[in-house]
């Protein structure tokens, strides 16, 4: 983004420490190369380095024309939209430090955060952010500034400290001889050591924590993941993941900048597919919901097609199940089956990736949650070179990923090169990297918890290095893995996924530390299992009564059985197998407080809140009424009751390993 | 008075019978639009085709007898016997009633509330759909149709008109058939007035080209209506092509009158039976006066060609809902 | 199924408007063209060339300058033959008129002829509306053929009332005349129909395309946002029997030689095209190749098969092919009412979905 | 904030307390009067439409309401009466000229291109505006496609506005009645007009729906700037939605004046009463 300050041309990327200096490398080595594209008014809309830069530099001057100084806080509030990692880099450039936010945050979190930062300015995208931050500004002292981006709607409003992105940005033109100069020196001062964002963990316990992350963490991260994945300046993804989340700061600002790939922007969340299939990314980063949901959808859509399709479509699938793998891992394969994969690449496996946007995809990454095996298997068998990585927002983001041909479901790959892995005596998992955080903002304390002096970071989850392959397996969260009544090891995540994994399974919650048998909340997909009643044709009007239905326990019932006989076959874990189980009457939802907004389940949340469940759980009762307040959409509040019905699964029997 | 004029008179009398026969076919087009909203081209292929298998059966040819022959490389032509002519109408009648009912089986009911033009284009199909099946059914030779009814110029009249104009003027040549037509068009336009008119059947039909919902709100089948409806319509298309047909032989031509129906129609609307009538007089009238006085001496001729169409053409343009349709309002 | 669309992004409005935004689509688009100009011209004989192609592209021609009029602007036209005839018979007068001109500029010129007389028959459509319309336009049918049988002064007096087209080169090479061969013939069908069928797709997908379907769904509402509908259906009628008017000159001058307008030019090829639009699909470039092809090809088929292959008589091939025609148009009506264009049209989206249904 | 602050007393501009800036009269019927034969459809009716402001035409079905649009923009001429359109007399002239002096309007029973999809329908709104001969686009060089990507790049702008990038290319015939009421108001705005007509744009809607509609109708409003007439029966959307009511009874002018006025007036009173107006 410098267009003059020839000080700063380095030949050696490894030199630059900060991202400002890097997209300044960019600019200066491929000046006319696209760097940022959004679909927008029906095409894609780009950017080359150059433009974009100008952009950012506009920005950085008008915002320090505004007064904004180095080491303030700017909160981000947005959808994935190049103005507003435009906006983090410019905050970069003047020494401030981006605070991405996620958008969907109702007012009250965002009151939290933006106090707990207080930030000076805001950039947020529209009337809908703006209205929010309204909503609360007189909590806010340090607040100065919000700069919106859509102007639609917002006329009438009080502009004394509202102001349009692009009226920033012209005074920032306008300016430019005074502030240019000055500014360049700040980017040129600024080092490794400082701040370049500080992103909030979305806290599945208790309020959330600001993580700041150095430039050094970010660009040797980024280094160090892009070149284990020769990741090259061709490359090319979709920034669709919330802006505040960690990954996609790291996609799209550090691995972006390090390696200048291009970053594209969908034309909003509805159209995430068709945009993703119009630029069919290189690289491609998805929770393993996502690729949970794609697949239903494709065995659903494949439901209603002819039966020779059928015929076609699944006996190609199975085939590929058989090799697929082993081709893409590069294990030896005869030649017929070669020649057979490559028919059904040209039937199904082609035509299939190319449907789902996923045909150009070099390296596909997965995290967060573990991932069904036979979801896993079934893209990597089209071709599709998915892989997993494990991470946290204090590490930023890689501790572990797999490494190509050594890609199995069960296990979350080998430290990423710089990151050193120990195991605790209580099997906690600890990291330590260039990657690992510089502390939480304001919360020493908790620093102190989680960093120790070694810089050591714990990761809360419980876990295992393999002997043989040196790959992490990781268990559970360390806090949740916990004992049962007669002292038998209690890892509810662990079945949780084992559940997961049947596609009418959308959330489970296993209960059972400190008690002497476990049993679980269900909460079913309404997709599937909507699907599968109107096949059995089981009629239904809401997903209440789904959820009610005979059939569908039946069905969840099977499935919880087969979970049980498989943790059995593990007799470390066998005391997990769930005994009595409910399906929930409502799908546990962020917005009442039952997940976080990365949907990973809230286990004390859901606990008091349904207390009387559980209690019926372990009551022995058949059935219980309850009563749930919940949040709607528009915030209006009221509740939902039913009378749930509870039912035993069948427990089985601890096999002894013979020696 | 000199004799051009009383030729005159004699030309326009022959073209007021030329009329009466046009009206004929119109009122086969007026029926079913009337009733069916339907623009029915295939009008004067039904004509053609029903006089085509009534000469079939007067002379008991054998039905698809060059397919047959084409196929078994048979000789077969003839049953050997030859059938009267009451019972040759009757049962062509009959072919053309089970021809209106299969029209209704499998076409019509498939294209129900199809916007005009799209039944217009059908029937044009069904037009080219006869022509085919007629030919490979009778042949496509012209054929000679003889049911009886007297040909040639009415010596009467030439007779008893003759001193009107003097030494180079022998009295009006009318032909006989000509005369019989006009008498039987007259019977059957007015048969089917009363029928409209006073049956229950007839209050049906008006009722349905009123209005299809209100028709069948009260309980009329749409459907059975347009059977009866093209029914009679195949027997107005009997009467023209046997008039017709024993005028100037059993030949394609003859399923071209149709077109000559068309401007008739915008003359007098599609709507409305006196219109058909009406129309079908001024053209006939028209269309030889025209060639008597201009066409013939100053351009050479032909002129019925294409002189209904101008005048229909024309007249259209200052009253494009036709002498007898109300006036369009257009509507936002 | 063949479909490889990820990837395929546009970053301007010209490359979200092209005819073939598919990359796919371009590339058949493009080697069945190099087929056509390259290849062909190879394999074909007179047989070929005189029965199937020359036909094929010569209607082709005129059942995309009948789509313009009937598909695109909504008014139904049964003068086709009619203004044929006038392009050939503009053709005639302009290479017996002018023996120096060259014989592509005569076929152009006859063309904008035909739109003048196209025009000026076009003048009632403000007034007359559907098949009121269509009835009108027989009044162009008949008064044309009527007008070129008449009056000698359009055959050259000549005795057989016929018109014979003179030999003419072009590049050294014969493409008219008894002695021009096949693939001259061919390539330069060929390339009109090429050209004709761009500027038809160009026509349509622009402003002008905007107006004429506005005008086609609902013509109140397009004269109040402002189409002037007088122009509208003019230069609908215009461009129409221009693309006609060539397609008749075509007709004579390079494929036939020799016309006698009643029969060649008679109410029945009126019909003819405009079944080729209804059974290719109206408001379709596509559609009307394909149904020139479709009925092209369909009455040579019979005849090979009835005639050639069984044996019959040529009358009963023909009374067959009236019977078939027929029940196609009625067929279509009822099961597709828009034509193989949009048999096309879902067969395409299915492969692009594949191996999904929808 | 209200909108019901319009001042009808005086000529030049004012400032609406949401800081829109209304202008003088744009359009000025003057003693309208039409007939259909015997039928009295408009009786010597006068008011004005002023330049930014949203006007309503109410009364209940069958008052002349659409009548008086169908004057507006010159597909019925009245018999007695003249019109002034930005100050000068207009004559009578056919509705395609009209368009072309920047009137557009919406109907009350869609009116779009069934055949056509959704960007192709807005996009006929801007052919008052497109200019290109047919030559040059005949072979879609140079001035043509420089047009016709100008205008897309315009209609997109709208869709944007409208929210309805989903549908860009969808035809229209498929689409819920709500979208198309929404195309068609596109296709009117994309004409840029100077005085924008909507007949009965909430009919047949449900509330959300009609939320919707109202949201943009004040958008295009206070966004762009145009002026609005619009006609209801249904007095209770109108009211939060216009600067001025002409109210309309069996052909005559019963009421005229900020909503507040109109409400609080004996004669409208009295027609909404005595007719039920759904």
């Amino acid at each position: 983004m410098i267009s003059d300050a020839s000080s700063l041309i380095v030949a050696d990327k490894a030199a630059l420490d900060t991202v400002p200096k890097l997209i300044a490398h960019h600019i200066q080595t491929r000046p006319s190369e696209t760097a940022y594209r959004e679909k927008e008014f029906g095409i894609w809309q780009s950017w080359t380095w150059q433009e974009a830069g100008e952009e950012m530099r506009a920005l950085a001057m008008g915002m320090m024309g505004r007064g904004l100084k180095a080491g303030d806080h700017v909160a981000i509030i947005g959808r994935n939209r190049p103005y507003f990692y435009w906006a983090m880099v410019a905050c970069q450039s003047v020494g401030a430090i981006p605070v991405p936010i996620y958008q969907d945050s109702v007012a009250s979190e965002m009151a939290y955060v933006l106090n707990h930062c207080s930030a000076r300015f805001i950039v947020a995208e529209n009337q809908e952010q703006v209205d929010k931050v309204l909503e609360v500004q007189d909590q806010l002292e340090n607040l100065e500034q919000v700069i919106y981006l859509d102007p639609r709607g917002m006329r009438k409003y009080d502009h004394t400290r509202l102001t349009t992105y692009r009226d920033i940005q012209a005074e920032g033109r306008a300016n430019a001889d005074k502030i240019s100069v000055q500014m360049d020196r700040i980017i040129a001062k600024t080092t490794g050591q400082d701040a370049c964002a500080m992103l909030y963990t979305s806290g599945t316990t208790g309020r959330p924590k600001g993580v700041v992350l150095s430039h050094d963490n970010v660009i040797k991260t980024s280094q160090a993941s892009s070149e284990f994945d020769h990741l090259v300046a061709a490359d090319s993804v979709l920034a669709y993941l919330p802006m505040a989340w960690v990954g996609d700061f790291i996609f799209s600002i550090g691995q972006a900048s390090w390696c200048g790939f291009c970053v594209n922007c969908p034309e909003s969340t509805d159209t995430m597919q068709q945009d993703l299939r119009e630029i069919g990314p290189t690289y491609f980063f998805a929770p393993p919901r996502y690729f949970e949901q794609v697949l239903t959808t494709v065995l659903i859509r494949m439901e209603d097609a002819g039966t020779l399709k059928q015929k076609i479509f699944r006996h190609f699938m199975d085939f590929a199940a058989e090799v697929g793998g082993d081709m893409l891992d590069g294990k030896p394969v005869g030649l017929l089956d070669r020649l057979k994969y490559a028919l059904g690449n040209l039937l199904v496996y082609g035509p299939l990736k190319n449907t789902l946007g996923l045909s150009r995809v070099r390296v596909g990454y997965t995290a967060g949650e573990a991932i069904g095996p036979e979801i896993f298997d079934f893209y990597r068998s089209l071709g599709i070179n998915l892989k997993q990585l494990y991470g946290q927002t204090e590490a930023s983001v890689f501790i572990t990923q797999q490494p190509d041909g050594e890609v199995r479901s069960d296990t979350v790959g080998v430290p990423t090169p710089g990151v050193e892995i120990k195991i605790n005596e209580d099997g906690e998992v600890f990291y330590r990297s260039p990657g690992s955080f510089v502390e939480y903002y304001k919360n020493k304390e908790s620093t102190e918890k989680t960093k120790d002096k070694q810089g050591w970071v714990a990761t809360g989850d419980a876990g295992f290095l393999e002997k043989d392959s040196g790959h992490l397996r990781i268990i559970d969260r360390a806090a949740d893995v916990g004992k049962m009544k007669d002292g038998a090891l209690f890892a509810p995540k662990y079945v949780e996924n084992k559940l997961k994994f049947y596609p009418s399974i959308l959330e489970a919650v296993v209960f059972g530390a400190g008690k002497d048998m476990c049993t679980a909340f269900i909460n079913i997909d309404l997709q599937a299992v909507g699907n599968w009643a109107e096949r059995n044709n089981i009629a239904y009007s809401s997903y209440q009564e789904l959820a009610g239905n005979a059939h569908v326990y039946q069905m969840v019932q099977g499935h919880i059985n087969e979970v049980n006989r498989d943790i059995a076959s593990d007799e470390m874990l066998s005391g997990c197998q769930i005994h009595r189980f409910l399906i929930l009457h409502k799908e546990l939802d962020a917005d009442d407080g039952e997940l976080t907004r990365t949907r990973k389940i809230r286990r004390r949340v859901i606990q008091d809140r349904f207390k009387d469940l559980i209690d019926a759980l372990y009551g022995g009762k058949t059935e219980i009424f309850v009563k749930t307040p919940v949040i709607y959409e528009d915030g209006t509040s009221g509740s939902i009751s039913a009378t749930l019905k509870i039912e035993d699964a069948s427990v089985a029997f601890v096999k002894e390993t013979a020696a | 008075m000199p004799a051009e004029f009383y030729y005159g008179v004699e030309v326009f009398l022959n073209g007021l019978m030329a009329g009466v026969m046009y009206s004929l076919v119109a009122l086969g087009f007026v029926l079913i639009f009337k009733a069916s909203g339907i623009f029915n081209y295939a009008q004067g292929i039904m004509a053609l085709f029903a006089a085509m298998t009534l000469v079939g059966f007067q002379e008991g040819q054998i039905p698809f007898a060059h397919l047959i022959n084409a196929v078994f490389g048979t000789e077969v032509h003839h049953f050997g016997w030859t059938m009267p002519a009451f019972f040759a109408i009757l049962f062509a009648l009959g072919v053309m009633l089970l021809f209106a009912f299969l029209v209704e089986k499998l076409i019509l009911k498939h294209l129900v509330n199809q916007e005009p033009i799209i039944l217009f284009m059908a029937t044009i199909g069904l037009a080219y759909f006869m022509e085919g099946f007629g030919d490979l059914m009778w042949g496509s030779n012209v054929k000679k149709l003889d049911i009886g009814i007297p040909q040639g110029g009415n010596f009467w009249i030439e007779e008893n008109t003759a001193f009107l104009g003097g030494a180079d003027f022998y009295g009006f040549y009318l032909d006989t058939l000509d005369i019989y037509a006009t008498v039987i068009a007259a019977v059957l336009v007015t048969s089917l007035v009363l029928f409209s008119q006073y049956t229950k059947t007839g209050r049906a039909l008006r009722a349905v080209a009123d209005d299809h919902q209100a028709a069948l709100s009260v309980g009329i089948s749409l459907r059975s209506i347009w059977v009866i409806v093209w029914g009679i319509a195949g027997f107005v298309a009997l009467v023209a092509g046997i008039m017709w047909g024993s005028k100037s032989g059993v030949q394609f031509s003859l399923s071209l009158i149709a077109l000559k129906a068309l401007p008739v129609l915008m003359l007098g609307g599609f709507t409305s039976i006196p219109g058909a009538i009406i129309g079908g007089l001024i053209i006939g009238v028209g269309e030889k006066m025209f060639e008597f006085l201009i066409g013939a001496p100053l351009l050479g001729g032909a002129t019925e060609n294409w002189f209904a169409y101008m005048l229909a053409l024309v007249f259209l343009v200052f009253r494009p809902q036709g002498l007898f349709g109300e006036k369009i309002i257009e509507r936002v | 199924m063949l479909y490889r669309e990820v990837g395929e992004f546009k970053t301007s409005y010209a490359a979200d408007q092209q005819t073939f935004p598919i990359r796919f689509d371009k590339l058949a688009y493009f080697i069945i063209l190099a087929f056509a100009f390259l290849v062909v011209p190879f394999l074909i004989n007179d047989y070929w060339a005189n029965a199937v192609l020359l036909p094929f592209l010569i209607f082709g021609i005129a059942a995309i300058g009948l789509n313009i009029l009937t598909g695109y602007c909504g008014q139904v036209s049964l003068g086709s033959g009619g203004f044929m005839a006038v392009g050939a018979y503009a053709c005639y007068k302009l290479m017996t008129g002018f023996p120096d001109m060259n014989l592509i500029i005569c076929i152009i010129l006859s063309g904008g002829v035909t739109a003048l007389v196209g025009i000026l028959f076009g003048l009632p459509s403000l007034r007359i509306k559907g098949f009121y319309l269509a009835v009108a336009t027989l009044a162009a049918q008949f008064f044309l053929v009527w007008l070129f049988n008449k009056v000698g002064w359009f055959y050259n007096y000549s005795a057989s009332g016929q018109i014979n087209a003179p030999e003419r080169e072009m590049l050294g090479i014969v493409i008219s005349g008894p002695n021009s061969s096949p693939q001259a013939v061919y390539l330069v069908c060929l390339s009109f129909l090429t050209v004709l069928a761009l500027i038809a797709r160009n026509l349509t997908r622009g402003a002008f395309g905007r107006k004429w379907m506005a005008i086609r769904d609902m013509d109140i509402a397009a004269e109040i946002i402002g189409v002037n509908p007088l122009m509208a259906k003019l230069t609908a009628f215009g461009v129409s029997s221009f693309y006609v008017g060539i397609a008749g000159a075509l007709l004579f001058s390079v494929y036939l030689g020799a016309v006698e307008v009643g029969e060649v030019f008679g109410i029945q090829k009126s019909f003819l095209v405009l079944f080729m639009i209804i059974i290719g699909g109206l408001g379709s470039i596509f559609g009307s190749l394909a149904g020139a092809a479709f009925l092209v090809l369909m009455p040579v088929v019979l005849k090979n098969v009835m005639v050639g292959s069984l044996g019959w008589p040529v009358d009963i091939a023909a009374h067959f092919e009236f019977l078939i025609v027929g029940s196609l148009i009625v067929f279509f009506l009822i099961v597709e009412p828009h034509g193989f264009a949009m048999l096309w049209r879902i067969i395409k989206e299915k492969l692009r979905l594949w191996p999904f249904p929808h | 904030m209200s909108r019901k602050t319009a001042k009808t007393d005086t000529k030049d501009s004012y400032v609406t307390a949401d800081g829109r800036t209304i202008g003088p009269a744009v359009m000025e019927m003057q003693n309208i009067t039409l007939r259909f034969g015997g039928v009295i459809a408009i009786q010597d009716i006068s008011f004005d439409i002023r330049e930014g402001e949203v006007r309503a035409i109410i009364g209940p079905n069958g008052a002349g309401k659409s009548s008086m649009l169908n004057v507006i923009n010159g597909f019925y001429h009245p018999q007695e009466g003249q019109i002034l359109y930005k100050g000068e007399v207009r004559k009578p002239l056919k509705p395609y000229e009209i368009a072309h002096q920047g009137i557009a309007r919406t109907f009350q029973n869609i009116a779009l291109f069934k055949g056509m999809s959704t960007l192709d329908n807005i996009m006929t709104g801007r052919l008052t505006h497109m200019k290109t001969g047919m030559l040059s686009q005949a072979l879609w060089w140079g001035r043509a496609q420089k047009e016709e990507v100008e205008n897309r790049a315009f209609v997109e702008r709208i869709i944007d506005f409208l929210e309805i990038q989903s549908i860009r290319k969808v035809p229209v015939g498929r689409l819920p009645y709500g979208l198309q009421k929404r195309v068609e108001l596109g296709r009117a705005l994309a004409a840029e007009p100077s005085l924008l007509l909507l007949d009965e744009p909430m009919a047949g809607m449900n509330v959300e729906e009609k939320e919707d509609m109202s949201r943009f109708i004040l958008d295009v409003n206070e966004e762009f700037g145009t002026t609005i007439a619009l006609i209801e029966h249904d007095m209770s959307v109108v009211m939060d939605l216009a600067d001025r009511v002409v109210v309309m009874d069996y052909g005559k002018k019963i009421g005229d004046g900020t909503p507040d006025e109109v409400r609080s007036n004996q004669a409208v009173i009295d027609a909404y009463l005595g007719v039920s107006h759904d």
